[in-house]
């Protein structure tokens, strides 16, 4: 077993949330089976995030889907395929082991309501509201442009359910900060912040667009900076626990995200570039972080830089 | 423009060869994927059509590449109607290789399966005793049999082609073949490629007789880098773990030789 | 003399204005001496923008103001330190050559006028309004995000002077369509896509954001994707001419914001990472992409991504 | 945490040594900046207060670096204070270096702009007949003097002091003391940093004799990279360009010597 599997000090909690390990799998990546999760926890993740899922199943866009842009960014629009809630949910029954937080995308609040209903008999430690997927029509992002929509949802949900409900927000046409206000007055019991950024690539020699979707959502060390930003933002004007998400690949990111507000972190991109023993080495680096600066918890470092 | 191995690089086709009515090699330059390790795939995009995943074929040419199509949806069959001077994008090459072994190998392959044996081929030792069983459904769907011979040319080597329909070589399944083959030789290695129930039979044969067995898997691919999880086998992920798996290794996972998962990740049977 | 300068393929409209070439240095970049502008120009930019000038002379923020980050990004806050436009107006009187696109900053109508008067006598190529920087209180981002102030802005600089005005939007908390909307409803001559993005570090051995103000501009590679899909956006819902600005640092990711739609293109960064070859370098990779692609000007390559 | 030139680095300083009453030398480790070129310099961050602009000073210790402060606005007071065992962040090294001449050299340096002429003395040859004058207001101001004297143990050399209110060393200003030598002596090289004014003297002197001369500017910095603009001298960023210059190219800039921008880019006169 990893030494940082067993160690108490990288527990941290997100509100009622408790987890081993900071470091969470962000939604979408690798996020369709339970061996996987299985896999993945067992290399060091805290928790893992499903892929976003939907009433129905959904294919997604055709490829290409996804690629790596210069700055050791990701560029994808994969249209949410995933299998839908009621598949899914059947899938991860068996699930003994592992935290995991549901991804759920919708419209209004019936679908999300609908979607919670499938899990009911299953382990799953929380939800997360995808309210910020940048480039799938009337799901996503927006939904999290508009603020009122955001809490008749999370009113819903809070309702429906009494496992803790965390809110995904990102950056689109209205003010974040305003979403991220709707959802906390909602009763939302977290906040991940931020999905990935409205992006697009072409290629010169053919001229075209590059995702068949044409655009997509940006991911990986370019959105660190704008992440952390909106992390201090959100912890400088809320008492919600924050999940930092957006270009995490190595413990000092981490650490910059805890020190910005975060509780826990999110990492995505930084699979497809380090893969899956990129957890356990954050976890790691996290821990001689704490024991050079003698600190003993992750709370005792989180919004530290809010301080100066 | 700094080549980025996971953002795709334009190539143009120089050339088409029709291997059979519905099989076409396409042939380009690109020194990355002339020198690709037997197994490796690249992320071939067709513009305005869509992305897949295909296996680097040999070129016989210093600094060229190829792919080896069969059409069949859409996105192949748009793949298979490039024509010379259009541009392909491609990235990667992506995967694990062949564990080469020495000796007496067995290759069983079906379709386009026999691309990454024909890059295996290259990489042999002028001392290993090669058989090669390659299936195909009728005599007019049989290719690469003339250039397995060619590139076997300086090793102790049998080329058994099997069709389904018995119009060309032996007639039956290639799994047949290498039944039968087995009976009375043991052989040091054994490699395969092809539609997964018929490497899933080889596996098992292999296995049964002792045999060290690869099998190279083909899964619904989007990133190909181990990111979007479309490509999972139990807890594997083909495109990162894989392409190619050991024979115990896959007869440890339920999902190998029985089900796949489709665009939206559910899982159907084979 | 550079083949580049005397090329009429690269020669370049944004709407009534003309450059020679179409690679401008972007504003805050190098801008605050005429000489320094002469020397750019000589080394092939087709044009340069001023330093964002505000009625009165501003010291701008304490350093640190200027550093990079991972994957080839710069964070800035320098705070808009500028001279004044009185000062600049009297600096530049004695241009000749150099074509000048005067950035302006400030926070109500009269503010412009107030600026655009200083430049009466003075060889102004076109002003660029700055409505679009993301860390200076009531000025550049706080106004673009504010439609209807940037109609009336629009208006009165329209109506105080001849020169052509380019308006130049950001990203901020409201949609950045909007007030491009505004801008083209109220006269406005070309706009310029995008500045830098809201951004943030923290240094995770002192705990402490790095920059002075905290929080600042992310620029460079990170955002170029973020950017060409804004040029791409802008030119798919309205005629305007665009000049695209963000990450460019080489002739692919200058043709990828023409074939979004751009007529121009500015150059920031990458100022700093390749120096000011970096005009003469893109310049020429243009011409040979030009030449093997069978185009003779500009202005057949702008937005030919649109097609798809 | 890998290392970004252009980023802060944090550093944790080791030794503080007061050279005058208002001066200090601070030392810390670090591989990069104890390796750089003559003449170099970096941006040094204050946490919490600023980051200015310094010369790299050479350490005796191998892997270690320093910088020479004079305590002066908020910002240079604040570094000067700086304890033991608390960190500033570093970016760089920048800027280019002295081209280092043999033969007869002289180096002229006043109050910190001692600095870089101290590592310069650090890479001269055994061959090289040293003068070094260097100027402080009064006796108590001086400083490197034996430091410098030890780095030219091996070299025929003399170091002069110059104080302006002749309490210590001869009384005057360096450049009187560098018109008198020059009356008889024909330096190969003649290297020069300090108050500006000092060096616009001096780069005269020199050049009317028509020996070869370099001076070290310093102005108002930000971005170190030739990013912001605010350290040019007419067309030069002296960030980039320089900061080491050829007296003849300077004294083609009008306003090298005369005048400097402040904080708002404004010209102020020197
Ligand atoms: C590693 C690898 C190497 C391959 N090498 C070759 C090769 O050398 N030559 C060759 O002809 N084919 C190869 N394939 C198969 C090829 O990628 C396509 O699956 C096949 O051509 C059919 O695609 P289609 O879109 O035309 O068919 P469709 O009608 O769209 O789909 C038919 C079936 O093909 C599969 N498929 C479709 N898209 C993908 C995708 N993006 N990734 C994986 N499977 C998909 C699915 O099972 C689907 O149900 C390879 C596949 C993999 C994974
Ligand atoms: C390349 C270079 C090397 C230097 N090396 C040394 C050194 O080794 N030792 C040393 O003591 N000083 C050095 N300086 C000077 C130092 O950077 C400061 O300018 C000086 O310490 C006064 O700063 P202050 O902020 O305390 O004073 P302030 O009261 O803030 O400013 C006084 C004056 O200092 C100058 N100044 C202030 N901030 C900056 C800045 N960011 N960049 C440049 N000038 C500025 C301005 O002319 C200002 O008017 C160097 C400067 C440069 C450009
Ligand atoms: C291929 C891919 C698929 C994604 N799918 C989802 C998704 O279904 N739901 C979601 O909330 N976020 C999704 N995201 C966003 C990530 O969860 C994450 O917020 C984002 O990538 C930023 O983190 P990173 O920089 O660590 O990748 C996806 C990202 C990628 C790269
Ligand atoms: C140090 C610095 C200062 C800047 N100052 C200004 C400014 O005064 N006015 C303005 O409109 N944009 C300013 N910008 C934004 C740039 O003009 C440009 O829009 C942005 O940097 C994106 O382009 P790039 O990625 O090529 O740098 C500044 C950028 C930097 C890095
Ligand atoms: S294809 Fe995406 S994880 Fe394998
Ligand atoms: S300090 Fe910024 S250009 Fe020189």
């Amino acid at each position: 077993m990893l030494e940082t599997k067993v160690n108490s000090s990288l527990c941290t909690f997100i509100g009622s949330i408790k987890l081993e390990r900071p470091t969470i799998l962000a939604s979408g990546i690798l996020g369709i089976s339970l061996d996987v999760f299985n896999r993945i926890y067992h290399a060091g993740a805290g928790a893992v995030v499903t892929k976003s899922l939907s009433k129905e199943p959904w294919e997604g866009y055709a490829n290409p889907t996804i690629f790596s842009v210069k700055g050791d960014g990701w560029l994808n629009a994969v249209g949410l395929s995933n299998p839908g809630a009621p598949n899914f949910a059947k899938m991860i029954e068996s699930n003994k082991d592992v935290p995991i937080i549901v991804s759920l995308v919708g419209s209004i609040e019936d679908d999300f309501e609908f979607m919670i209903k499938q899990f009911e008999n299953t382990k799953v430690l929380a939800y997360e509201l995808n309210l910020s997927c940048p480039h799938v029509a009337k799901v996503g992002l927006e939904v999290g442009d508009d603020p009122e929509l955001v809490k008749k949802i999370v009113k819903t949900v809070k309702s429906s359910t009494d496992v803790p409900v965390i809110a995904k927000v990102g950056l689109g046409t209205t003010n974040y900060l305003d979403t991220v206000d709707a959802a906390c007055k909602a009763g939302i019991d977290a906040i991940t912040a931020i999905n990935t950024l409205r992006a697009m690539a072409i290629d010169v020699e053919t001229k075209r667009p590059i995702l068949s979707n044409k655009i997509g959502g940006l991911s990986g060390t370019p959105i660190k900076p704008i992440a952390v930003r909106c992390v201090y933002e959100i912890s400088s004007q809320h008492k919600i626990p924050i999940i930092g998400c957006g270009g995490i690949s190595s413990w000092d990111d981490a650490i910059e995200f805890i020190l910005a507000g975060a509780s826990a972190i999110q990492i995505g991109s930084a699979v497809g570039d380090n893969w899956i023993q990129v957890f356990d080495e954050i976890n790691k680096g996290i821990l001689q972080y704490m024991e050079k600066n003698g600190f003993s918890k992750i709370e005792e470092m989180v919004g530290l830089a809010k301080k100066f | 423009m700094q080549r980025n191995s996971n953002h795709p690089t334009i190539c143009k086709i120089e050339k088409v060869v029709d291997e059979t009515p519905t099989v076409r090699t396409l042939t380009f330059s690109d020194d990355v994927l002339s020198n690709v390790l037997p197994g490796q795939f690249a992320m071939v995009w067709i513009p305005g059509v869509n992305e897949l995943p295909m296996s680097v074929m040999v070129s016989e040419e210093k600094g060229k590449a190829a792919f080896t199509i069969r059409k069949y949806g859409e996105a192949s069959t748009a793949l298979y109607n490039v024509k010379v001077g259009e541009p392909i994008g491609i990235r990667g090459p992506y995967g694990n290789s062949f564990r080469i072994k020495e000796g007496k190998l067995l290759l069983v392959g079906g379709g386009t399966g026999l691309v990454p044996l024909m890059r295996l081929l290259t990489g042999i030792k002028p001392s290993d005793d090669v058989t090669l069983i390659m299936g195909a459904k009728t005599q007019s769907e049989v290719f690469f049999e003339d250039y397995a011979n060619k590139l076997l040319d300086h090793n102790t080597h049998q080329v058994i082609v099997a069709t389904e329909d018995g119009s060309y070589g032996q007639s039956g399944l290639v799994t047949d073949v290498m039944d039968n083959l087995c009976q009375n030789t043991k052989f040091d290695a054994v490699y395969t490629c092809g539609p997964e129930l018929m490497m899933s039979k080889v596996v098992k044969i292999a296995t049964l007789k002792e045999m060290f067995v690869q099998a190279s898997l083909e899964r619904m691919m989007k990133c190909g880098v181990g990111i979007c999880g479309s490509c999972c086998v139990n807890d594997d992920l083909v495109c990162k773990d894989g392409t190619i798996f050991d024979g115990k290794h896959l007869l440890s996972k339920s999902e190998f030789g029985h089900t796949h998962r489709n665009k939206a990740g559910i899982l159907e049977a084979y």
